[in-house]
């Protein structure tokens, strides 16, 4: 016989006064089910729950329902309560009698009271259904998986391996170092990128915890938190890196020359290379697509001039399986593509470049040596033309966002072109200048003001060619004219979009990602590293756009949090998820598309059917990754699923307990 | 193929020579014309300043006679069309306005009458193929600018192309053997009525537009417009003078240059009737496609 | 006899001793005319009792459930219908495509067993209800086809589009006059489950209405429960149901069971787009995915 | 009180399904700010709308319920990423079917509400209130008993 023990609090008189709270105690003892039931001042004070766990030994009660607050309150309260007094803490249901009730009906003592006392029922008829849970635990694999070696994913491995644990860091590239080694210089302080960022790469190199595995991409994911096993595809890099000193010869000797991705195209690099100077592992990779070798079976020039006998045509892609405790995804950005803007001839016109292209022209490695030139003829442009928001903040063609990066970067580029070159003209169409961030607007002050950079508040309608000038046409919308500037140069602020394979990560690990595919943060506010899978982290754009100190904040924090999770042995978990009743399931398999976390799968079970084994198919929950939502067991027609602590049982019963 | 045809006041007026050379063009094509009976004005920009709902019945009427019939509509004048395109949109997007409209003009109109214009109809659903396989009189070294004009590719979400740089026309040109010029001022405005009442602002628009088109080394301008029409053919003396000028730049509507490619009559299609003398250009292709011919 | 049944016997002798399956399911006479029960064959010489008439209404796909663990293969006719349900039964994972052999057959469209009852042997029979708006004469997946196979598509729809007009007219009436309508319709409901047993999108192991310890359903034979039944199980076939109309056929309370799945049917496509259950094994169904750009009516 | 013992005094009762992290959240918030609206809800916490069966919607009528709402996060708001738009398009079908079988449109509503909007949650409850009280107690689909 099971004995329900109802606690009625009247918060002072919060409850009180709006609730016969003797009367509610009192309805409640008639409820089946309840053997005793009581009313008290302050039900959360030490004396009130001294009162519950008194009761609980001397009415012999097995189940509690506390009618007080909200849930969201003190459930947490008074399961500790329940469970020093000697019950499991999920024996414990509330009926929230205060912001439901006392609070929203003051005026109205009757009716409040009816209203409170069949909350009560409500919660009496879910308690008797009840059941002890019990919080598990599963182990941790202490090792971490940063996947991305640009800024944000050399920085949350530095971190992560300076505590103390082993981290293998994932890139794509031949070489660590993503964009921010594309990048010049850096706003607002205009110290050199390179300067700051090769130290760090440095690092993180030669870190003993911290394993690089460039010219890689992450394969399969499957496990959860504290027990991800990720497959690595190591793609074949026809140079061995033990063998290889990097001395440089086959790149010097190769005769196949491509457009460097790394320089914009606006540079060549060869078939065998490295995609810049600095670059970590600084051993070169065979490009296949473009090698002679690999194309005509002739040349082979790198092999036979490689003195350590390093180039290796035979290699094979790789694949390796690595059992990790937590993930940070780092995997940064792409740019928008600005050739759905007719009107900038983007891609028609040779000096309509993005700032990255102009990240290249400043860079004293650069296709320019530094030196600010025409991509077209490589004379010095006089007139440059800076357009802000190309494919940000545009709904009807581009991104709704703001790229957040562009004002910054563009009031430096300005600042440069007018620092650089003599007697230039620096033009810049705005929409609005957007500058908070540490010594930013005094940046941007010091661009206009010391730099005499002309902003221009409006929008460029159209830029043509005449004879080697760009005639840009705009709109100064301050004094409502229309803008005719003959420049040399133009220069679009081009948004940051998510990479272009974003969206197959977050479906292989199993976390979500936004309308853009940038992945999306478990909070705005209060979460913005973890997302809604458990163990998975985020650092950098990957995220949403952002500048290179937001990155690498975000990125500590998230080595904070991988950190706090390889920190602990064992993890526990919430005992409210779904369960499966396997002698029901059909394994029809309709649970395993709803669930949010891919925590279903279908499993094969063998049994004995009129004396044969057979085997069949039933959906399994994996525990480490179910985090209780239900869904499934909404999509399981036969509810062969179930949700603990919130069974189809003790719904039912609360719905039938409210029309008793 | 068949469409229902709304022609529009301008094409039996200052661009008669449009609907002569569509209708000639289209029977070539073995496209069935079949034109709106009893045809209202589309309300043009006086019905849309005026009254939002008037500035939709008035095209929804046309449109409804269409959806009666079950055909799409073709429309050659720019601003026609985009004044029913409009309309389709807003009955489509708003059930509210669908019945509106429907009481006002007593029919129905549901939006499922598509406003197509003229050269979306022959660019994309007859196709370049079928048209190039058509042309006898390619227009062979003639280098034609399009000119889109303002309206025909906007506003960006309803076009059938690229609202800033728009390449249908260009296709068409090439499909009939002529040489696309590109040029940057495809969609820029020829000031519309400006040139009537306020020639100081759309006189400098119309000598941009033809400087444009002879800088680029163009030998005529091919259009869909006929306000763009009026404004680059008959005024062309007039802005040259002002500018001290002489463009002598034929401007041709694209129907009429498929005319010429399809090898109908030029006079028949009207091309007599430009101010800028155009037959000039055409004999001298025919001439010299004659001599290709004996040679 | 005609062509076709002649077809039918040849394949399955031919599929019996060539043991590509241990038994082929089929159709024979039945006690009446307008009957032509399921058969199980599993001797090359009873073939000569298999038959195709205009009466051949069951689903034999169904019966591929009962034989999930049986270890040979089966050989099942299937026309547009039952192609769809096999479909329905693959993508639900409760059949191995491996341990059935299918054989096409195109359906023309089969009378009413009904009114062949009512109005004699000689008459001019209608159409039975389920074919009248057949989007899927032909058989979907096969392994041997019965017809001709130049013409893939070689019985034409029954109508251009699915006819919903029943549904619509329902739709009409006052929020009162469908209470009404439907009360009086399963009023008369005996819960007898037949509906479910033959219908090729209900292949749970345990029935949630066999889950009295739950206490999902009343075991009390009253129009609330009838109801409850009905509309649970019109939301748990909902995306699913293949339109075989077997529920309704088999319903000894004519309760046109139909209306509610085609009105879902309709209201899917409408709401998320077209969808044709069992057709793409692959795709998604309908309520188990999602767009983010559904239609928000719930602001 | 159920409908059978009070017909004078008749008072709508209507239960209202709501998601732990939103809408639960959001009648909280209701309570802290004070709002008032009538009493005549009773909620029924779910972890997220997306654990609401359509059965357990059925037999609340079945029970007595005169009127029944589901409601969650915002689309694109759910604490379980995406139990919601399995609710929205579970329920746009169910309401439909509902309003098919002749239960009156105002009985079973479905509506967004976050944690953030304490007065949507006044507002919806107290309309919904309003409205089934002007339609009197439902008959349909209601057990005899």
């Amino acid at each position: 016989m099971k004995r329900v023990g109802v606690f009625v609090c009247h918060c002072g008189t919060n409850i009180s006064a709006a609730v016969d709270c003797e009367k509610v105690a009192e309805n409640a003892k008639s409820f089946p089910g309840v053997a005793y039931s009581t009313d008290y001042k302050y039900m959360c004070a030490e004396p009130g729950q001294e009162l519950i766990k008194k009761a609980i030994k001397e009415q012999k009660l097995d189940r509690i329902v506390v009618a007080s607050c909200s849930p969201r309150m003190h459930e947490p309260t008074f399961r500790r309560c329940i469970e020093s007094g000697g019950l499991n803490a999920y024996l414990l249901e509330m009926a929230n009698i205060r912001e439901h009730c006392s609070w929203v009906h003051p005026d109205d003592k009757e009716r409040a009271t009816i209203k409170a006392t069949d909350l009560v029922k409500m919660a009496v008829a879910k308690v008797m259904q009840n059941e002890a849970l019990v919080r598990s635990t599963i182990p941790i694999t202490k090792r971490a998986l940063v996947i991305g070696g640009g800024i944000a994913g050399i920085q949350a491995a530095l971190d992560i391996a300076n505590a103390g644990h082993i981290v293998d860091v994932v890139e794509k590239e031949p070489s660590i170092g993503g964009r921010m080694a594309q990048v010049d210089k850096t706003f607002p302080t205009l110290d050199c990128s390179a300067c700051i960022l090769t130290p760090k790469m440095v690092d993180v190199a030669n870190h003993p915890n911290v394993n690089l595995i460039t010219y890689s991409e992450i394969e399969k994911v499957e496990g959860y938190v504290g027990n991800f096993d990720v497959t690595i595809r190591k793609k074949a890099r026809s140079v061995d890196l033990k063998a290889c000193t990097g001395c440089g010869t086959c790149i010097q000797k190769c005769p196949t020359k491509v457009p460097s991705e790394f320089e914009m195209e606006m540079m060549d690099r060869k078939a065998i290379f490295t995609p810049f100077p600095q670059a970590i592992p600084n051993k070169p990779v065979i490009d296949r697509e473009s090698c002679r070798y690999f194309k005509s079976g002739k040349c082979g020039v790198c092999q036979k001039v490689c003195p350590t006998n390093a180039v290796d045509f035979t290699q094979e892609d790789e694949l390796v399986t690595e059992r990790y405790g937590a993930i940070v995804a780092a995997t940064g950005f792409d740019l928008f593509d600005d050739s759905v803007y007719g009107e900038y001839g983007y891609g028609k016109y040779k000096d309509v470049i993005t700032g990255l292209h102009f990240e290249r022209l400043l860079n004293a490695s650069g296709p320019t040596m530094g030196k600010i030139k025409r991509p077209s003829d490589g004379k010095i442009p006089q007139n440059v033309v800076f357009i802000k928001c190309v494919g940000s903040r545009d709904e009807a063609k581009g991104k709704a966002y703001c790229s957040k990066t562009c004002c910054m970067y563009t009031a430096k580029h300005a600042t440069l072109v007018r620092e650089k070159i003599k007697d230039s003209n620096a033009y810049v169409f705005y929409m609005d200048v957007r500058t908070p961030g540490k010594g930013y607007d005094e940046f941007y002050t010091r661009t206009t003001d010391q730099y005499g950079a002309k902003y221009i508040r409006g929008r460029v309608s159209k830029i043509y060619e005449k004879g080697d000038k760009l005639i840009v046409w705009g709109e100064d919308t301050l004094l409502g004219r229309p803008v005719e500037i003959e420049a040399d140069m133009v220069v679009l602020a081009t948004a940051m979009v998510a990479k272009a394979d974003a969206a197959k990560l977050a479906q292989m690990v199993g976390f979500s990602y936004d309308q853009n595919n940038f992945y999306t943060e478990a909070h705005p506010k209060l979460a913005p590293v973890e997302t809604h899978t458990a163990g998975v982290f985020l650092a950098g754009a990957c995220q949403g756009p952002k500048d290179i100190p937001e990155s690498v904040a975000q990125a500590s924090a998230a080595a904070v949090k991988v950190c706090g999770l390889l920190s602990k042995e064992e993890m526990p978990t919430e005992p409210i998820i779904s369960a499966v009743n396997e002698a029901i399931c059909s394994g029809c398999g309709m649970c395993v598309p709803v669930c949010p976390y891919t925590a279903i799968d279908l499993k094969v079970i063998q049994e004995r059917v009129h004396g044969k084994t057979v085997s069949r198919k039933i959906a399994n929950v994996n525990s480490g990754l179910c985090q209780g939502c239900g869904a499934c067991t909404v999509a399981c027609r036969s509810a062969a699923l179930n949700l603990k602590h919130f069974t189809n049982e003790q719904i039912l019963a609360e719905v039938d307990a409210l029309c008793l | 193929m068949k469409y229902a045809y709304y022609p529009g006041c301008s094409l039996s007026s200052t661009g008669v020579e449009y609907d002569i050379s569509t209708k000639k063009v289209a029977e070539s094509l073995g496209i069935e014309l079949w034109e709106i009976p009893e045809w209202n004005c589309c309300g043009a920009s006086s019905a849309h300043l005026t009254d939002h709902l008037l500035a939709l019945a008035l095209p929804a009427r046309n449109l409804a006679i269409a959806e009666e019939k079950g055909l799409d509509v073709a429309i050659p004048c720019a601003a026609c069309y985009a004044r029913c395109k409009a309309t389709e949109v807003e009955v489509k997007d708003s059930k509210e306005m669908q019945k509106t409209i429907s009481e006002v003009i007593e029919r129905q109109y549901t939006g499922k009458a598509q406003a197509r214009a003229l050269l979306d109809v022959f660019v994309n659903d007859l196709g370049l193929q079928s048209i190039s396989t058509l042309v006898n009189k390619p227009l062979k070294d003639l280098k034609v600018v399009s000119y889109y004009g303002c309206l025909l590719v906007r506003p960006p979400r309803l076009g059938f192309d690229d609202a800033e740089d728009p390449q249908s026309m260009d296709k068409l040109i090439e499909a009939l053997g002529g040489t696309p010029v590109d040029w940057a001022f495809k969609t820029e405005c020829c000031g519309a009525a400006h040139a009537t009442t306020k020639s100081e602002v759309g006189f400098p628009m119309i000598e941009k537009i033809l400087t444009a088109a002879k800088e680029a080394g163009a030998d005529c301008i091919a259009t869909a417009c006929p306000l763009c029409m009026s404004n680059l053919d008959m005024r062309q003396t007039q802005v040259g003078a002002k500018y001290g000028k002489n463009y002598s730049l034929p401007v041709f509507y694209f129907t009429e240059l498929m005319g010429i490619a399809l090898g109908l009559n030029p006079e028949e299609l009207g091309i007599s009737k430009h101010f800028v003398d155009a037959l000039g250009i055409v004999k001298k292709l025919n001439e010299a496609a004659g001599r290709r011919d004996t040679a | 006899m005609s062509e076709m049944t002649k077809k039918m016997q040849e394949i399955a002798r031919e599929i019996l001793v060539k043991g590509e399956a241990e038994v082929v399911i089929g159709w024979e006479k039945g006690t009446f005319w307008y009957l032509s029960p399921p058969a199980f064959i599993d001797k090359p010489e009873d073939v000569q009792r298999l038959v195709w008439d205009d009466f051949c209404h069951n689903n034999l796909s169904k019966y591929l459930v009962d034989l999930k663990n049986h270890e040979g293969k089966a050989a099942v006719f299937v026309k547009g219908c039952d192609s769809r349900a096999f479909n329905r039964l693959l993508q639900d994972k409760q059949i191995a495509r491996e341990k059935v052999v299918l054989i096409g057959i195109p359906c023309p469209g089969l009378l009413d067993q009904d009114k062949a009852k009512e109005l004699g042997k000689n008459s001019d029979l209608p159409k039975a209800q389920k074919c009248l708006d057949c989007q899927y004469p032909n058989p979907l997946v096969y392994d041997y086809y019965l017809g001709d196979k130049e013409a893939l598509n070689e019985v034409a729809a029954t109508k251009e589009a699915a006819d919903y007009s029943d549904v619509a007219a329902i739709e009409a009436m006052s929020p009162d006059e469908r209470y009404d309508f439907w009360t009086k319709q399963y009023d008369r409901c005996i819960r007898c489950y037949a509906c479910r047993n033959v219908c090729p999108a209900c292949s749970c192991r345990e029935c949630v209405f066999d889950q009295t310890r739950v206490g999902w359903i009343g075991k009390a034979n009253n129009s609330s429960e009838n109801q409850f039944f009905a509309l649970t199980r019109a939301m748990h076939v909902a995306g699913r149901c293949i339109e075989c109309g077997e529920c309704e056929r088999a319903c000894p309370m004519d309760i046109p069971i139909m209306l509610l799945n085609k009105k879902l049917v309709k209201d899917i496509n409408e709401l998320f787009g077209e969808y044709d259950a069992g057709i793409d094994i692959e795709g998604k169904l309908p309520l188990g995915h999602f767009d983010k750009n559904d239609p928000e009516e719930f602001m | 009180m159920s409908v059978k013992e009070m017909p004078q005094n008749w008072e709508p009762k209507i239960l209202v399904f709501a998601c732990n992290w939103c809408t639960y959240a959001g009648a909280d918030l209701a309570g802290l700010s004070r709002l008032q609206y009538p009493p005549n809800i009773r909620i029924l916490r779910v972890p997220c709308s997306g654990r609401v069966n359509p059965q357990f919607v059925i037999r609340a009528f079945q029970r007595g319920v005169d009127g029944v709402l589901v409601a969650g996060c915002h689309p694109g708001d759910c604490h379980y990423v995406s139990g919601n738009y399995f609710t929205r398009r579970r329920y746009l079908l169910m309401q439909r079917l509902l309003q098919y079988v002749g239960v009156d449109p105002e009985r079973f509503q479905a509506r967004w509400i976050s944690g953030s909007e304490g007065p949507k949650f006044q507002q919806v409850v107290t309309q919904i209130t309003e409205e089934i009280r002007a339609m009197g107690p439902n008959r349909k689909l209601r057990d005899a008993q």
